[in-house]
C-alpha cells in the first residue's frame, strides 16, 4: 500500500513539475527573441507591436486582494458565528448554505450579476457601464468566501473541542473566547484559507471576463473597467499560434504560476513561525 | 459580578460583527438563487431539456437536441464521472503519503509542487492542456484533438492540489495523542491510518472531495480551451468535443437572441445550480452515513 | 450540393471561428442532421482568430473568418478559403438613443476617446459608453481598418467577445456605442448612418457603405468529404437561403 | 445531605438536583450547602457521578449532548444570590468566579506563560505587568515556579502529567475565584508535592470554600470538614469531621458503599 | 541500578538510555533490566522522567518534535533478542507485544466496544465473534463490564474518568502483550477499585512482567517486587524488596529524593 500511495505522491509532484516545464518550454521564444521588452510593458497596442501586459497584473492584483479584503473579515465572522455564536437551528442552517456555496459555479455568479448586479453599479454611482473593478471584486469575494469559511471552519472545529469546555470553565464569554483563544490559535488555518481563496481568486477567469468589462489598462477608479491576466488569456488565446502576440499569452499564464511561486515562499518562510 | 466596561463592548462588538457577515452571506447567496429562481423556474420543463426532439431519442442519442440542454448536461455529467475518476484517488492517496510517510525532504518538494500547482488558474490548465495537445499534433500523435478526455485530465489536475492538501490537513489536523495511540497498540503506519486516522479525518476529506467535484462541474475556463462547444450533442467517445453546461450558460448569457432564449439561459443556470445541489447533497449524506459507521 | 449528397456520409465534422457566421452554420448544421442523424456537427465561437488557429493546427475541420486571411497565413498553415457571403460592419447603438447618424470623423473620435460625451454629437447629457471587439476578431479588423482609419480604440473600452455579445451589451446599456455585423443587427440595436449612409447589406453591396467584407470557410489543404460536402452545401441554392435568412448576401 | 444549622449563611446551595445524560439518571436529587471556610469533599465508587456533581455547579455539563439537568443551584456573591441554572445569570462571569480543577489536566495549546496569563488578561483585563506578578505568584502556590521560570514560552503540552495538573491549579488560583471546584487535583502529583498542594488547600478555603473530589481516603482524612458518599448518582452517606477521624467509622462508611 | 545476577534471562534490557528533548537531558544514563514474573516500579518527583523512560521503551518519544534518544532497549521475544531502536526492527509489532497504559486515558473518539474490539481486528486479524468474547473478558477483568454491557456503542469519551482509565487498561490486555508498561494506571480510581486492579496486575505478573510508574507509596509497597527511584533524569536509587518491605528504609529513601 504505502508503495501505491508513494506512486500518487510522486505522480503530483510530477504533474506539477511537468506543467511548469511545458509553460516554460512555451515562454521560450519570447526569451530567444527578446520579446520580453515588449511584453513587460505598460501598453497594450497588438497593432504597434507593443504587448505590455503589466496592466493586467496590476488589474488581477487589485481584484484578488479586493475580493480578498472583502471576504477574509467576512469569513472570519461566518466561521466563528458558525462555531461558536450561531444557536443550534441556524448553526446548521448557515453551516449547510455555505457548503452549499462551494458548489454553485462561478459562472452562475457572473451571469446573475450581469442582470442584478451590473445594472445596480451602473444606476448608483452614474459612472461608466457598470462592467468595472468594484463589480468584479464584490462578486469574487462571494466566490472565494465558501473556501475560506470552510477551511477555517475545520481548523475551529479541532480546536474548539480541545478548548471549550475549559474555557468556558475558566470564565471566558463566548466573544471573548473567539477573539483570545480561537482566533490566535487558528492562525495558520486561516493563513491556509486565505492563501486558498487568494489563489481561486487570481485564478478566477469567468467572473473577471463576465464583470469587470476587459479594457487592458490600469483603471483610475474602482468604476473603471479593467482586464485580469486569466481574462487576457482567455481573450487572446484567438489568435494565430507564433507571434509575439500569441506568446504574450504564455508571458501571463508564467507570471501568474510565479505571482503563485512567490506567495508560496513567502508562505513557508512565514509558516515556521506557525508552528504550536 | 460585572465585567468591565471595556471588556462588554467588545464582546458586543465581536458578537455583532460575526452575526453581520453571518447574515450579509446568506442574503447574498440566497439572492443570487432567489434570483435564478424568479427567472428561471418557469421555463423548467421537458422543453428546457430536450427542445423538439423527443425525450427518449434524445437520451439513446439516436437524434441531436437542437435548443435544448440535454447534451450540455451529459457532456458536464461525464466530465466530472472522468475527472473524479482520475483525481480523487491519487489525490487523496498523494495526501495521506505526504502527511504520513514521505521523508521530510521529499515533503518539502512535493508540498512545495502541490501548492505551486494548487495555484495555477484553471484558465493556464485550459492553455496548458490545449498547447500539449498542439505539441502533441506536431510530435507524437499527430491525429490527437481537444475532446472530452483532455478536458477531463486538465480539470483533474485542476483540483488534484485540493485533494491532496485537504487531506493532508484533515490528517495533519488530527490530535497528537491519537496519532501516538496506534503505534502503542502495535498498528502497523498503514492500519494506524486505514482505521484510527482516516476514518477520524474523514469528515475533512470528503468535504476536499466535494470542493473537488464542485470544481469540475463548474469550471469553465478550462473547458473553454480544452473542447467544449457551443453545440456538439452527446459525445460518443473520450476524443469528441463535447457541450457542458457552464459553458452554455456563458455563451447564452453573452450571445442570446431572444427573450425566450435569454430565459432558456436562466433554466440552464437553475438546473446546473440543482445538479450542483445534487452532487452536494449526495456526498453530504455520504459524509454522514460514513461518520455513523466508523464511530460504532 | 444538397441534403441528398450527405446521405452516404457519417463521421463527425468540428466547426470553430467568426462569431458572425454562428447562425449560418447553426441553421445548415440543423439541417444536415435532422437528415441524416449518423452525421455530426459540432459548431462554436471564439472569433476569427481561432478560426485560423484551429484550422491551421487541424483542431477543426472548418476555421472560419470574418476578415480575407493573409498571405502569411497561408503559407504557414496551407489554408483553403471559402468566401459565402458578404457583411458590413456597422456602428451601433441603444435603439432608445436619439443620435441616428454620425460623420467618419465623429466615428473616429468617440472610438479615439476624442469625444467621451453624447451631448458633443447632439445626443442625451451622459458619458458615451464605448465598447469594442478583442483585436483577433475579423469584426473588429474591418471596423478599424475601414472606418477608423486603423486608429486604436480608446483603452477604457469594455471589449466583448463575439457579435451576438455585443448586441446584447450595446442593447443593455443606454449609453452605449459600438460595432457589429450587420447581420446580426435586429430591432434591439440600432445601427448609425455614417456620414449619411445607413448600415444595411443594400448598401454594403452597392458599395455607398464602406466598411464591407467577406465571410469565409477555411480548411486545411483539400478538405476532407464530410467538410467538402458541407462547404458545397452551404455554396448551393439552399445554403444561399440560410446566408440570406441570416442577414447576409450570399456570394453566388 | 440534611442542611445543617449553622449561623453564617451558605456559599453555595445545591437542591434537589438531578443529571440526565441521554435519559440515563447519572446524579438525583443530590442537596448540599457550602459554608465559607469550609472544604467539603464528595468521594464514591468510579463512575458514580462525582464529576458531574462540579460540573453542574458551573452548568458545564451543558457542554456535553443529550444533557438533562432539573433541580436548582444557587451561590452568593458579594452579598447576592444567583441561581445558576436562571437564564438571565451572566455565565461566562459566574464561571469565572467559580474555579474549576478538572480530573486530566487539560491545558491549552499556548504557552506556560500564556495558559496561566490569558485569563488574567481576558476575563479580568489585567495589565501586563500586573499579570506577570500574578502569574509567578500562583506558579509558586504550586510549586511549579522552579521547574518551569527558564522555559515560561514553551508549550504547555510538553510539561510532564504532574506539571500540567499543577499549571490548572494554578491557572484558576490565578483568578482568585470566589469558590473552588476541584476534581481529583492531586491524582498525578507524588507524595512529596501532594502534601504541599493539601496545605495550600488548607489555607486556601478559609478565603474561598471548596468542593473536592478525591480517591484517596488518606486525602479525605487530612482535608475534609464533611464528606459527601455518592453511589449511583445518590447521596447515600454523609460524615461529619467527627466522624471522619473516627478510623472506625470511616472505614464502615467506605466498606458499605464501594 | 545495577544489574542483578540471576538465573533466568531477562525480558527487558535498557542500557545507558539518555533522553533529551529540544537539547535539554530529561533522562540520562538509566539502566534497567526487567526479569519474567517480576514488577517493577519507577518513583521519582513529577518531572523526573518517569513517562518518558517508559515511552522510550517503545519508541513513543520521537513522536514529539525534537527529540533525540541514544542508548539501548532490548526486548527478548520468543527467546530472540530485539534491538528496539534498530532501524531493522518491525516497529508496529514490537508496539504490538509490549502493552503501555497511559498516565492520562486516552480513549478513541469511537464506541466503548470499538475501542477495545479495533486493535484485536486490525492488529490480530481476529474473527467477530472472537472478537466480542475477548473484548468482554477483558471487562470483566477490569471490572469494567456489568457498568458498560448496556451502553457499549456509546461514545467511550462520555465515560467517567475511572471508567475511561479502565477501559484503556483493558484494551491493552485484551492484545496479551508480552510486557506491560503502566504509567500510574490507578491514579483515577477508588481504593476499592484500585484493590481491585492491583490484584489484577499480581497474577498478570506472572505472564507478563510490569515497569510501572507510581505516585502512591502505599501502592509501591503493595506491589513492587524492585524500585527505582529516578530523579532528574537519572536513577538515584534502587530498593530490593526487603528494602520496601522496611517502613524505616523506604522512608528515608523516599525523603531523601522527593
Ligand atoms: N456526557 C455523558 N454522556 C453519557 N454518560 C455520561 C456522560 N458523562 C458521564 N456519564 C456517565 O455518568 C456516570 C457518572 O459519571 P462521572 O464522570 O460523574 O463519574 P465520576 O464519579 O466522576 O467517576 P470517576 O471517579 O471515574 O471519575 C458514569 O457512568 C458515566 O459513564
Ligand atoms: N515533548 C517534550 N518536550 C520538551 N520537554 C519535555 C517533553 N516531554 C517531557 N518533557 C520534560 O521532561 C521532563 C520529564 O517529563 P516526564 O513526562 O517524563 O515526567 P514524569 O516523571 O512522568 O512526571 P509526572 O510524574 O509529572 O508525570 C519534564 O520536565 C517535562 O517537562
Ligand atoms: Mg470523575
Ligand atoms: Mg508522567
Ligand atoms: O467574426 P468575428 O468574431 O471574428 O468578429
Amino acid at each position: 500500500m504505502p508503495h501505491l500511495l508513494r506512486a500518487a505522491a510522486l505522480a503530483c509532484t510530477a504533474a506539477a513539475g511537468g506543467i511548469l516545464l511545458v509553460l516554460i518550454y512555451l515562454v521560450l521564444p519570447l526569451f530567444t527573441s527578446g520579446g520580453w521588452g515588449s511584453v513587460i510593458a505598460w501598453q497594450w497596442l497588438p497593432f504597434q507591436g507593443r504587448f505590455g501586459i503589466l496592466p493586467m497584473v496590476v488589474g488581477t492584483l487589485l481584484i484578488a486582494l479586493g475580493a480578498l479584503a472583502v471576504a477574509t473579515p467576512l469569513a472570519v465572522g461566518v466561521a466563528c458565528f458558525v462555531q461558536v455564536l450561531a444557536p443550534g437551528r441556524i448553526k446548521g442552517i448557515c453551516l449547510a448554505l455555505v457548503h452549499y456555496m462551494t458548489s454553485i459555479p462561478t459562472v452562475i455568479y457572473g451571469f446573475v450579476s450581469i442582470f442584478l448586479l451590473v445594472p445596480l453599479i451602473r444606476q448608483w454611482f452614474d459612472r461608466g457601464t457598470g462592467f468595472s473593478l468594484a463589480t468584479a471584486t464584490i462578486v469574487l469575494s462571494l466566490l472565494i468566501l465558501p473556501t475560506i469559511v470552510l477551511v477555517l471552519q475545520a481548523t475551529l472545529r479541532e480546536l474548539d473541542r480541545s478548548a471549550r469546555v475549559t474555557c468556558a470553565a475558566l470564565g471566558f464569554s463566548r466573544p471573548a473566547y473567539i477573539r483570545h483563544v480561537l482566533l490566535p490559535l487558528c492562525r495558520r488555518g486561516l493563513l491556509a484559507a486565505v492563501v486558498l481563496g487568494f489563489g481561486r481568486a487570481v485564478g478566477d477567469t469567468l467572473i473577471s471576463l463576465m464583470l469587470a468589462g476587459n479594457a487592458p489598462m490600469v483603471p483610475a477608479s474602482p468604476l473603471d473597467a479593467t482586464r485580469t491576466l486569466t481574462a487576457h488569456i482567455a481573450l487572446v488565446v484567438a489568435t494565430d499560434s507564433q507571434s509575439t502576440f500569441y506568446h504574450s499569452v504564455f508571458a501571463a499564464g508564467l507570471i501568474l504560476f510565479l505571482v503563485m511561486v512567490l506567495i508560496q515562499l513567502i508562505l513557508r518562510r512565514l509558516g515556521g513561525t506557525f508552528t504550536p | 459580578m460585572r465585567p468591565t466596561a471595556n471588556r462588554r463592548t467588545s464582546d458586543l462588538a465581536t458578537t455583532i460583527f460575526c452575526w453581520t457577515a453571518a447574515v450579509l452571506t446568506m442574503l447574498a447567496v440566497l439572492a443570487v438563487m432567489g434570483f435564478l429562481l424568479y427567472r428561471g423556474a418557469g421555463t423548467l420543463g421537458p422543453n428546457l431539456f430536450f427542445g423538439e426532439t423527443h425525450w427518449w431519442e434524445a437520451v439513446r442519442g439516436v437524434r441531436p437536441v437542437f435548443d435544448g440542454l440535454w447534451s450540455a448536461l451529459a457532456g458536464t455529467a461525464l466530465l466530472v464521472l472522468l475527472s473524479c475518476l482520475l483525481a480523487v484517488p491519487t489525490g487523496i492517496a498523494g495526501g495521506i503519503y505526504l502527511s504520513e510517510y514521505g521523508s521530510r525532504r521529499f515533503r518539502a518538494v512535493a508540498g512545495f509542487a502541490v501548492d505551486l500547482m494548487a495555484g495555477i488558474p484553471s484558465i493556464v490548465m485550459g492553455l496548458f492542456g490545449f498547447s500539449l495537445i498542439v505539441v502533441l499534433r506536431h510530435t507524437f500523435v499527430p491525429r490527437a484533438k481537444t475532446g472530452l478526455l483532455l478536458a477531463a485530465v486538465c480539470i483533474a489536475l485542476l483540483v488534484l492540489p485540493y485533494l491532496v492538501r485537504t487531506t493532508q490537513n484533515a490528517l495533519a489536523g488530527l490530535p497528537s495523542h491519537l496519532r501516538l495511540l496506534g503505534p502503542s497498540l502495535g498498528f502497523t503506519p498503514w492500519q494506524n491510518i486505514r482505521h484510527v486516522l482516516l476514518p477520524s479525518a474523514g469528515r475533512g476529506i470528503l468535504s476536499g472531495v466535494i470542493l473537488a467535484m464542485g470544481r469540475a462541474a463548474e469550471d469553465t475556463a478550462v473547458i473553454l480551451l480544452t473542447g467544449a462547444v457551443a453545440q456538439a450533442f452527446l459525445p460518443r467517445s473520450l476524443y469528441d468535443k463535447f457541450e457542458a453546461l457552464p459553458f452554455r450558460i456563458y455563451y447564452m448569457a453573452a450571445e442570446h437572441r431572444t427573450a425566450a432564449e435569454l430565459d432558456q439561459a436562466f433554466g440552464t443556470a437553475l438546473v446546473l445550480l440543482m445538479l450542483t445541489g445534487t452532487l452536494f447533497g449526495l456526498a453530504f449524506a455520504a459524509q454522514r452515513t460514513m461518520e455513523k459507521r466508523w464511530k460504532g | 450540393g444538397s441534403l441528398k449528397s450527405f446521405a452516404d456520409l457519417q463521421g463527425t465534422l468540428d466547426i470553430a471561428g467568426g462569431t458572425a457566421h454562428i447562425p449560418v452554420m447553426n441553421e445548415a448544421a440543423k439541417r444536415i442532421m435532422t437528415a441524416n442523424p449518423k452525421i455530426r456537427i459540432t459548431v462554436t465561437g471564439g472569433g476569427t482568430g481561432i478560426g485560423v488557429q484551429k484550422a491551421g493546427e487541424g483542431l477543426v475541420d472548418i476555421g472560419n473568418t470574418g476578415r480575407a486571411l493573409s498571405a502569411e497565413e497561408v503559407a504557414r498553415f496551407g489554408l483553403r478559403s471559402f468566401a459565402f457571403a458578404v457583411d458590413g460592419v456597422a456602428p451601433v447603438v441603444h435603439s432608445d438613443n436619439p443620435v441616428a447618424g454620425l460623420s467618419v470623423q465623429q466615428v473616429r473620435d468617440i472610438f479615439a476617446g476624442r469625444i467621451t460625451h453624447w451631448q458633443a454629437v447632439g445626443g442625451p447629457d451622459a458619458a458615451i459608453h464605448v465598447y469594442g471587439r478583442e483585436e483577433a476578431s475579423g469584426t473588429h479588423e474591418v471596423f478599424w481598418k475601414k472606418l477608423l482609419n486603423k486608429e486604436t480604440v480608446v483603452g477604457s473600452a469594455n471589449i466583448i467577445q463575439s457579435n451576438g455579445a455585443m448586441k446584447v451589451a450595446v442593447s443593455r446599456d443606454i449609453y452605449a456605442i459600438g460595432y457589429m455585423s450587420i447581420g446580426h443587427i435586429d430591432d434591439s440595436v440600432k445601427p448609425l448612418a455614417v456620414d449619411g449612409v445607413l448600415p444595411s447589406q443594400a448598401t454594403a453591396i452597392d458599395g455607398t457603405y464602406p466598411a464591407v467584407r467577406q465571410l469565409y470557410m477555411n480548411t486545411k489543404g483539400d478538405p476532407k468529404p464530410l467538410a467538402r460536402a458541407f462547404i458545397d452545401y452551404i455554396l448551393s441554392a439552399e445554403g444561399a437561403g440560410i446566408i440570406r435568412a441570416a442577414g447576409y448576401i450570399p456570394l453566388q | 445531605m440534611e442542611r445543617m444549622k449553622r449561623i453564617p449563611e451558605p456559599m453555595l446551595e445545591i437542591a434537589d438536583l438531578s443529571v440526565r445524560f441521554a435519559g440515563k439518571q447519572v446524579l438525583e436529587s443530590v442537596n448540599l450547602d457550602l459554608y465559607p471556610g469550609e472544604l467539603v469533599m464528595a468521594i464514591g465508587p468510579s463512575g458514580s457521578g462525582k464529576t458531574t456533581l462540579l460540573r453542574a455547579v458551573n452548568r458545564l455539563n451543558e457542554a456535553y449532548p443529550h444533557c438533562n439537568t432539573r433541580g436548582q443551584v444557587r451561590i452568593r456573591l458579594a452579598d447576592r444570590w444567583w441561581d445558576i441554572y436562571a437564564p438571565s445569570t451572566p455565565l461566562a462571569e459566574l464561571r469565572l468566579r467559580v474555579g474549576m480543577v478538572f480530573q486530566h489536566p487539560n491545558p491549552l495549546p499556548f504557552s506556560i506563560y500564556k495558559n496561566v496569563a490569558l485569563p488574567l488578561r481576558i476575563s479580568l483585563g489585567m495589565n501586563p505587568k500586573e499579570t506577570l506578578l500574578r502569574v509567578q505568584r500562583a506558579l509558586e502556590a504550586v510549586q511549579l515556579w522552579s521547574e518551569v521560570k527558564d522555559r515560561l514560552h514553551d508549550s504547555a503540552l510538553t510539561l510532564s502529567g504532574g506539571q500540567q495538573q499543577r499549571l490548572c491549579l494554578a491557572r484558576v488560583l490565578a483568578l482568585e475565584p470566589a469558590l473552588l471546584l476541584l476534581d481529583e487535583p492531586t491524582a498525578s502529583l507524588d507524595f512529596k508535592a501532594t502534601r504541599h498542594i493539601e496545605a495550600l488547600f488548607q489555607t486556601l478555603k478559609q478565603r474561598y470554600p471548596i468542593l473536592a473530589v478525591t480517591h484517596n481516603p488518606g486525602q479525605m482524612r487530612r482535608l475534609a470538614d464533611r464528606v459527601m458518599v455518592l453511589q449511583d448518582g445518590r447521596c447515600v452517606a454523609a460524615m461529619s469531621r467527627p466522624e471522619i477521624e473516627d478510623p472506625e467509622h470511616s472505614r464502615r462508611v467506605m466498606e458499605a458503599f464501594f
